[in-house]
């Protein structure tokens, strides 16, 4: 069971990855920042933040808080506007050659149809996720991510105007996450991303309110991996488009952990604060891994764990 | 981001810790900026903790021997932090965001900082005194017990001191020195402390002296790509908006700065 | 602001805990093991293990698994019957002289009726509590736990039979908490203990198969306190019958956070595994606070996080 | 449950430790017992880890001196504990379970560990050797590189080893040892190791010598709370039920265990 080299490229519908690896949105910024610290071209993808159809202040301070393995955010879906994304942010990605996957966010539905349209004036955008399960913004996409009916509508309307594959990115907030990936799989998303965060709050006990700002905030990081890796696992054996799995990746064994769940591919999200060099170190872990195990395609230990053995 | 060798790590007042490490080749900072330091390297406590830069033992560059900073132990991962021993090692992000501008024509410049913001005052004074401008450090705290960097500030001109309750120096706030005189003297001011200070500080010194703002604020990553850290700033076009604490600043120009 | 001593009496429906601590079900078995430790009168009150109609095996193992700041569990309601719990377990638990909360699970609204039934023939139950929640076992209660439809009317079953306060246990797997908790609220319970376990998995990644033996388990543990403490925030502001607040309670402060959220009493499960004293322990911390803080009563910082301060 | 002092902690062969601290007052115990050792004091890894008590050096209650432990370095939590250092604390419960029970008439008894199996059998030859009952140990390991405390359990009597690829002893498996002629000598035998060994002498020894299994399981609590380290064993009326591992167990009596 020796293998030379490992196969790590995966596809997200028409889009090849070399490897596995995108930046969770919101995590990442627009790249910027991490380019001080390695060349992104080394990534499989990269999502960025959130981007709505005007610019957006997002929430008061404090918008952060650390949680027992984990933390909390309320930003807020801060962000310039889809047209500054476009002409600032975007068009220097494009010398890294990797695909740019845009996180797009709104109220209603034609905030999202309207996002993506401008979206596809742009040639940097290679596909966009949909943000529906943003849980801190009043208004704010939630209710597209707990309702099926409302997730599928919203995924039609968009996939009704992009030309690129549409990545549907799924709240872990619900009763029954398969009925959720089962609506946007059948509104015709090309894949789908999982998971946002987990409603949370967390109290300061000095001021005798929420400590963030906002009140709630998205819970993240490796105190909801179990979460996110039951999910993946049960979406996993009920829809057939490709998994882009997150929550709580740390390491190459925790983005394995996902892609034996069922997951095509991974997204690093809060690691990247805790380790700038996450994303690099996790990708060579997993080649390593494959190299250890005589896995000669990352794409044979996808599903690794419910399908038969073989 | 460095794996750095603690040389020493001691309490300097109650609660409060001096803190030095071997500094990574080929350091490059201004006073001001602020390092980002894991207290753990398991997942219990995952964000790392900004804390200002304090001294900078040696010279630049390569030939900088250490860093050190000055922290209060005051929530779980500052506690954590205290019980780490001399060599062992820390994981340092760093350092990180705008400091200080120092102004090489400045003859005098006043250093404010108040409780853990008086730590960066430390190396600013090195600095301004290194470069010919004679500084003069108030600097305020609870009380006499958690008063710290006294000594070392005085290396570099007159210290100041308030404390709340009287218990050393001045009874009061820093505020309370600045006099009209004292502010005709200076031509520039640098403050770091708790925002109410910062706030006395920026209405006191309004068309009276220029300077600058330390501000804290929660961060996730540290390095401008979360947006956790945001303050209101007034922006070039006159409007206000939002800017980064670890990236824009914490170091502002002071009329800059909004407070809420 | 000082206090000579500190009122930690709380009450549930018409019980008294001579402090707010109870121990979450599950986690403590019938007490015994504990008592070996420390005398279980200092506990507010004791919350038992799950009881079934017929003595029930449970799932096999392994039945735990560690994650990062929590642990899963699929213990799948091992207990020895509700005949063997009356006549054997609950007779001892009297000496200490606090309530006993019997913990009442089953398959269907019959299963729960019958135990509830049987157990009112015992003069040592001072409250059921009712698991429609426990995500370890297939067609366990999990339904009642995600439709406030099916909750409703296995509370109002119960309450038919019951002579004592009936408290009615949470699941957190749900999109909307609030609706659950004003269900079970309208149909007679006399409170509402949250929340149960949060389904997750962990996959073992030499065997390539989820490491626990019935493929997803509970999470419980730090790592799910801010879910916790938020769904606590969120029902105490809906519903006026008293909460028992839980999930990954490890220190007073912990404790203190849950009552600041708005629960009236909290209960501690994982902490007793990783330090058997933990229950003593914050029950003095929780004191400890107040005297500190110059709170006279415990009851004033109920719901402080959300009420107008004074 | 005490913070226990860490006297000696060392690498005595790949990935395997000896960990000795002090033992707490009054200190009861019987060989095969299992201490509850947390790895941590922060949340991150937060169950306890059950390690073997391998000896007691002193005598027993209050004069023992040291408890020691041997553990084998996979997972998170063990690799945490290979950390500590000498001087540092250890929060242990316990002395817990059932261990080994000595039966005073025996003139010999067969001692047989696989791989970490092997840490219990050290204090039960000490035990079993101070009643004056022969003991014969046997074990088994991957290879030579992880073989431990066969010096150890030399003291005692005849030591056999086993190793799967022949890099030490026996090529094979401890069961190879078990001759006929062997058996007919033993008065009881005592077994600790990885679940198809157990199998395996379980079946060898049946009908011709009586002797017990230690097992493992993943626990939760480790005090017969949680019902989390359930293993399937005939009951006394015959039918097969669940028994715990941390509190009946984890010595059972061999013919009671149940493998699936
Ligand atoms: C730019 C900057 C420079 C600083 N320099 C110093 C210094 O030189 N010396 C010093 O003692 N302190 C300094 N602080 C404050 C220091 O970061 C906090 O006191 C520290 O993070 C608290 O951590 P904890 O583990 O004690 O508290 P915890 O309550 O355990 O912290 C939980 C989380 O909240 C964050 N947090 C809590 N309090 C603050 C705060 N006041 N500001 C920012 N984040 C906070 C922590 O970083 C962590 O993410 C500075 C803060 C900033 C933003
Ligand atoms: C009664 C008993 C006595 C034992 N005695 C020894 C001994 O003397 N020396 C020794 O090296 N090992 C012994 N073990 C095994 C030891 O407990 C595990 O190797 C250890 O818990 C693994 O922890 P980890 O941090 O390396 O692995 P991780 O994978 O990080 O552990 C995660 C969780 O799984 C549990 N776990 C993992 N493997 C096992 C296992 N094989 N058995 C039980 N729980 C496990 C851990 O306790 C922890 O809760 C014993 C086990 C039991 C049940
Ligand atoms: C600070 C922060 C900001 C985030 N912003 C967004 C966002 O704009 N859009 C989005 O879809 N998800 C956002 N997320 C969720 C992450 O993309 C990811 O789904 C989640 O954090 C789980 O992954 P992790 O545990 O690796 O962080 C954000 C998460 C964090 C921590
Ligand atoms: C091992 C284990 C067994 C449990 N068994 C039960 C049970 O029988 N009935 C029940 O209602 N909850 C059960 N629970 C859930 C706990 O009572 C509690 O709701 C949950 O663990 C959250 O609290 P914690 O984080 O303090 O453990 C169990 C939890 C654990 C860890
Ligand atoms: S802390 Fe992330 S942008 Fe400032
Ligand atoms: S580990 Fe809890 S009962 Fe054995």
């Amino acid at each position: 069971m020796t293998v030379r080299d490992v196969d790590m490229s995966v596809r997200i519908g028409p889009i090849t990855m070399k490897n596995p690896v995108t930046t969770a949105s919101g995590c990442f910024g627009f790249g910027k920042e991490f380019a001080d610290f390695y060349d992104l071209s080394v990534l499989g993808s990269i999502t960025v933040k959130a981007t709505t159809i005007e610019p957006r202040l997002g929430n008061p301070t404090p918008r952060v808080a650390e949680t027992p393995g984990g933390m909390l955010n309320a930003i807020g879906l801060q962000n310039p506007g889809v047209e500054l994304v476009i002409a600032q942010e975007l068009p220097h990605l494009r010398r890294y050659e990797i695909p740019v996957f845009v996180n797009v966010a709104g109220t209603t539905v034609e905030d999202y149809v309207d996002v993506t349209k401008r979206l596809m004036d742009s040639e940097d955008v290679d596909a966009v996720e949909v943000n529906i399960s943003c849980p801190n913004v009043k208004c704010g996409g939630i209710q597209f991510g707990t309702d099926p009916l409302q997730a599928a509508q919203v995924t039609e309307a968009i996939k009704r105007v992009s030309r690129v594959p549409v990545i549907v990115k799924l709240s872990p907030n619900v009763t029954d996450i398969v009925a959720m990936a089962k609506a946007v799989e059948a509104a015709g998303a090309d894949a789908i991303s999982m998971i946002n965060t987990l409603v949370g709050m967390s109290i300061d006990l000095n001021k005798r309110r929420p400590l963030i700002a906002n009140g709630v905030g998205g819970l993240s990081g490796p105190a909801v991996k179990p979460v996110a890796v039951r999910m993946t696992y049960q979406v996993a054996q009920a829809v057939s488009i490709p998994i882009i799995g997150m929550g709580g990746i740390m390491t190459a064994e925790d983005a394995i952990e996902f892609i034996m769940a069922g997951a095509t591919a991974v997204a690093v999200g809060t690691a990247n604060f805790v380790n700038p060099l996450a994303c690099p170190e996790i990708i060579e872990g997993i080649r390593q891994y494959c190299l250890d195990h005589g896995i000669a395609s990352i794409r044979d230990l996808q599903g690794a764990a419910w399908k038969e053995l073989a | 981001m460095a794996r750095l060798t603690i040389l020493e790590h001691r309490e300097i007042a109650e609660n409060m810790m001096w803190l030095a490490f071997s500094a990574p080749q080929d350091l490059r900072y201004t006073p001001g900026q602020f390092l980002h330091i894991r207290v753990t390297d398991g997942v219990d406590h995952l964000l790392r903790r900004p804390i200002s830069l304090c001294y900078v033992q040696g010279e630049g560059g390569a030939k900088s021997q250490a860093i050190a900073v000055a922290y209060r132990v005051g929530g779980k991962g500052t506690e954590l932090l205290r019980k780490k021993k001399v060599g062992e090692e820390l994981d340092v992000l760093g350092p990180l965001g705008n400091g200080f501008t120092l102004h090489e024509g400045d003859r005098h410049a006043l250093l404010v900082g108040g409780g853990i913001g008086v730590p960066p005052m430390v190396e600013l004074a090195e600095q301004l005194t290194q470069q010919g401008t004679k500084v003069t450090s108030i600097i305020g705290f609870q009380s006499a017990n958690v008063a710290i960097l006294q000594e070392e500030l005085s290396r570099y001109g007159e210290v100041l001191v308030a404390t709340n309750d009287g218990s050393l120096g001045l009874q009061g706030f820093v505020t309370d020195y600045m006099t009209e005189e004292l502010l005709a003297t200076a031509d520039r001011f640098y403050a770091c402390g708790p925002t109410p200070m910062l706030r006395a500080v920026q209405a006191k010194m309004d068309g009276k002296v220029e300077g600058y703002l330390s501000l804290e604020e929660r961060m996730g990553c540290g390095i401008g790509a979360c947006m956790a850290c945001v303050t209101s700033c007034r922006m070039d076009d006159g409007s206000v908006g939002y800017k980064k604490v670890c990236k824009d600043g914490p170091v502002f120009s002071a009329p800059k700065v909004v407070f809420a």
